[in-house]
């Protein structure tokens, strides 16, 4: 069996126009790539119906080794502190080439 | 013609659908991008139809009417705050984001309004049309001013601690600037209107039927679903509470009243223009203004200016405020 | 005119070409919500056309009609489920969920047989589309009932247990009936005939080309994207076994002679008429119905139903059913 | 580095039909929110292209915390005994503000 | 509380052209079914804006058993080897009905 | 008439809005699959079009088009290939995959080019409608076949060691193959044809509205994303270097020049049917081929040819040369 190699998976839940900005930690974290997908969803924000434009939630996805992690969080803490709801969790994963999750995305 | 035989043009009674469709909590739904698919045909067909006509009008006019558009864009957000921050019932920074919706327009009740135009026989100008197009964007300045204002002086009070330092540098003021004049429903209802003007003599007759012939019917499909999505927004008229429902319906009578003096008397327009500049005026934005409060004025609340503009004010206009603006663009072209 | 040439519209056509995309396997696939769209723009424009015809047409008719469409939508249902238990090849609760898919009707099979009743010059009443509308609803009402039954009748047996309390009490019967009734595409088409019908004079007019011009091109992309769903369905029909699949060429043959006769002599529609109330009863539902059956009938297989309806009886009636009905319709107008 | 807690996170690949019921016991059992993406796939019961709405599934997350985790479970365990095709998985993972998964969707 | 099991969870982003050849492997390496999900995002190969059909992503997920995983990460390993980008990970999930995974996919 | 008027037509100026919406780092962005439902409906106009005069037309022509579009498919490629083998700028494997897509052809700018000489008043031929279908394939072909062959020559020199055996058995030549053959817009534009060509006289007329009326307005909207898709692309431009930016300018214009002697001396084609064949000569696939590259050729860089493709020729053919193409027609028609 190809070896495995653990790296932190951090998943944001928001609303699709903070899109770029997440992008944009991502590069200054050193992160390798991102992920996003569209979603749907309610909390504390009401309903995100996903219909209009206004109301579009994306579930981001970045892996990345554990020593970039607290520096991707603190960003993210700093964007909650200004007021922007973010739904933020962090997941164990295995990946099978870890040297791809540590070169930093252009 | 009596005034409810003038609701029952097809765009009104589909928007009456959709709201009946929530209403009754049926499982119709528009698929997730329908709405948007429509209104980009709608933005660039009102856009080159407005434009084809601008490029033979009188540019003086024109001109004259993109100034009074950023005159409406920069006053009535001011004229929301105070109210809004007299009322007492929300932070000042929700003031500031709710206000700027109503500097702004809504694209949807400005084509019901030329659809009952339409219905009702009565010839308007193309320059509300350009219109339309400008005043998105001051509007959002003046939000991003009123916002930056506010926190300035909570700050100075000591009621709020020096916002954390922005982990991107995407908050800044130039940024939102740009992200405000740089808006795509903006830059493609201009784009638009800039193509029908200059376009090659002669190549715009194979667009016309495009942007003419299913233009009503591509509207009614679009206010079917934006009035399911008023009806959604309406449920949450009781969290908003009674004041800011009341704030929802006083200020497009004010922006219409405003409209209609500025339709009427500073640019001179006929019934139907001067009633299309009082719809300019009266409706508040759920396009372009939401997504840029979200970014800039994070710590207001969405689900209150969105209530506001799409649950209370846009089905406010659509079904009583267009006819009442035609009756006061009737009363002093009649004066 | 040959049988062949009668198939060579381009509405068959496309349903050809969608079919025989999937059987050889080619990557052609469209965009996720597109079968959707072109669904609700059918909807709405044989909804308008038909209520604007409705608006001027015989009240008593239209009145009948709707009865006769609830018979048949009562009826047809528990005739498939006799037939179904009969066979002893399914579970009585697959009985119940299938047979609930013929009460109801296929917008696209009745669209296939308007386009195809055109192509021949063929007229036709209006009255159908208003069955079209009612039939939806009373179908799954019966698909409830006989699930309910059946299940009542097992636990008699001792063969299930009781079923355990619902989470959130939505299974239950109200809520399902509920759900029946507004359901999304039966209240557009209501909706529509409705707008059609009432709208102010004259204000239909813009909406015409809308709803005449591009109907035929919509409907050919609509069936292009049916023709390979029913492909990609009928490759299970292995799985259903050949009863089955029999009971999928049968039932709409029972359909369609019931359609006849109503069409014929309870209504005295012509033959173009005739043949729609034919479509109306050999053709089974894929869209209002099946997400009904997944919540009503959890027991009941998905792909059984789905097969039935989509990958045989449509198929069956696009290629062979519309011109046979018309056939039938011919014979007993001739005698 | 910002405070990680535990939470559980409860994913479930259903027919969408099945959306609202989903919703329904996510209040009935004081999660504070829930996340829907429109999904594909193919399972027991055959293959889900998500071309047509009737064969489209989602993905329902929530993030609630261990204690609510079994009542939830409980009641997806009620709809598969009723019949229903759900696919449930839970897995561990961290967030950054704990109080805001205890906070119940109104 | 219902009992749960562990499983194993591999998620693959990749082009969505991959797609039908993720689903034979699954089929070939006796997983009971997949979930896909459409995703943009970047990485080594570029921004995928999933505007486009050539630049659309997915996320493919399998359930599968543990001694199940090892046959699966090989077939990956492999395209991998001949060029295609995947980004794949594993990460730990606890189920209902263990049963429901060992089923492979017909 | 100037150059510069020929540029000022409606499908153009949309597609440089487009551009220009990104280069101003504008938010404007079309729904995910709106670009492909409009290419969708746009593929079965000009088919439908195409197939309804081609089965009026002559045979032997159309038969002496296909085989002058496959022999274009087969040469093309292998032209780029030794040349940017020449260049030694890129791997062996990279100059396979960029040089399939020269083989192949955009319908986009074929699309542009149509709306040009429509409002250049220029008639054209339908027989390049057929070469736009079946020129996707071979290009395709020779690019599986080229990237087999170097795999092969590299494997020899030992500078690459054997491939790893295919884990499903799919990246094989026969199923490669396959997918060339049915690759899914090949397909629908192929069934369009012959749809036109076969369906039932007087059963085209009424989607004739449908293919006509609304086709530029579609076209229009088509190119606004594309004009974005090629900014977004074209800022990569940097990363493939100045080299492969000349090839993406120079192969076109051999593309363009053989096409220009293919329409006119072996096809004897007008002014319109020349250019038309010019362009489809000088563009390059961004819909079909790339896919299949991404299977076939994994170890190629897909920004690559996408960047060139998309970013540099598309614009290039769009804005300057489809006025060359008419020009270089104009030049050999006069002779
Ligand atoms: N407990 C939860 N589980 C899953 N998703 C959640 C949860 N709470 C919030 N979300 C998601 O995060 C978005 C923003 O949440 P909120 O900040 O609570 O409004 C919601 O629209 C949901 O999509
Ligand atoms: N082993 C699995 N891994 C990932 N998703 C699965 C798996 N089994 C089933 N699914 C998903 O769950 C849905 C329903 O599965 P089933 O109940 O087996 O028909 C399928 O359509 C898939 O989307
Ligand atoms: N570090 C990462 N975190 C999340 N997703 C990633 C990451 N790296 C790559 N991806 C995804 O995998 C796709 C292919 O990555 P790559 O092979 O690096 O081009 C990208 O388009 C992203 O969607
Ligand atoms: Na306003
Ligand atoms: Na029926
Ligand atoms: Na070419």
């Amino acid at each position: 069996m190809p070896a495995l190699y653990p790296e932190k998976l951090v998943t944001i839940i928001t609303t699709d126009v903070l899109e770029t900005w997440l992008a944009k930690i991502v590069r200054k974290r050193g992160a390798s790539g991102y992920t996003v997908v569209r979603a749907r969803g309610a909390g504390s924000s009401g309903e995100q119906s996903s219909m209009l434009d206004i109301d579009t939630n994306i579930k981001f996805h970045v892996i990345l080794p554990e020593e970039r992690l607290a520096g991707m969080l603190e960003d993210l803490e700093c964007m909650m502190k200004k007021g922007h709801h973010l739904t933020v969790f962090v997941s164990e994963v295995s990946v099978l080439h870890p040297e791809k999750y540590a070169r930093p995305l252009e | 013609m009596g005034a409810l035989s003038n609701l029952l043009i097809p765009a009104v009674l589909f928007f009456a659908l959709g709201f009946f469709a929530r209403v009754v909590k049926s499982d119709l739904r528009f698929p997730q991008d329908m709405a948007k698919m429509l209104s980009i045909y709608l933005l660039v067909a009102i856009g080159l139809h407005g434009g084809y006509e601008l490029g033979r009008a009188d540019l003086g006019v024109a001109l004259q009417a993109v100034v009074w558009a950023l005159v409406m864009g920069f006053t009535l957000p001011i004229i929301g705050y105070l109210l809004l921050v007299v009322t007492r019932r929300v932070s000042p920074l929700d003031a500031a984001a709710v206000a700027a919706h109503y500097g702004s327009v809504s694209a949807g009740t400005f084509l019901a309004a030329v659809a009952y135009l339409d219905s009702a026989g009565i010839e308007y100008e193309s320059y509300p049309v350009i219109m339309l197009a400008v005043m998105e964007s001051p509007a959002i300045i003046v939000g991003l001013l009123l916002a930056a204002w506010t926190r300035r002086r909570m700050g100075r009070n000591g009621s709020a601690e020096p916002a954390p330092a922005d982990p991107v540098g995407q908050g800044g003021m130039s940024s939102l600037l740009h992200e405000a004049l740089t808006n795509g429903s903006v830059l493609l209802l201009l784009g638009s209107l800039l193509i029908g003007a200059i376009a090659a003599p002669g190549s715009m007759d194979s667009l016309f039927p495009f942007i003419n012939e299913i233009f009503m019917g591509v509207l009614c499909l679009f206010l079917l679903e934006m009035g399911m999505e008023a009806a959604r927004r309406i449920r949450e008229f009781r969290k908003v509470g009674v004041i800011m429902v009341a704030f929802g319906l006083v200020m497009p009578l004010i922006g219409g009243v405003v409209g209609v003096a500025i339709g009427h008397w500073a640019l001179g327009f006929g019934l139907g223009g001067t009633t299309l500049v009082a719809v300019l005026g009266a409706s508040a934005s759920y396009i372009a203004v939401p997504p840029a409060m979200r970014l800039a004025v994070p710590e207001a609340n969405p689900s209150l200016y969105l209530t506001l503009a799409l649950g209370i004010t846009f089905p406010f206009n659509v079904i009583i405020g267009i006819p009442l603006y035609l009756y006061l663009a009737r009363l002093v072209g009649a004066a």
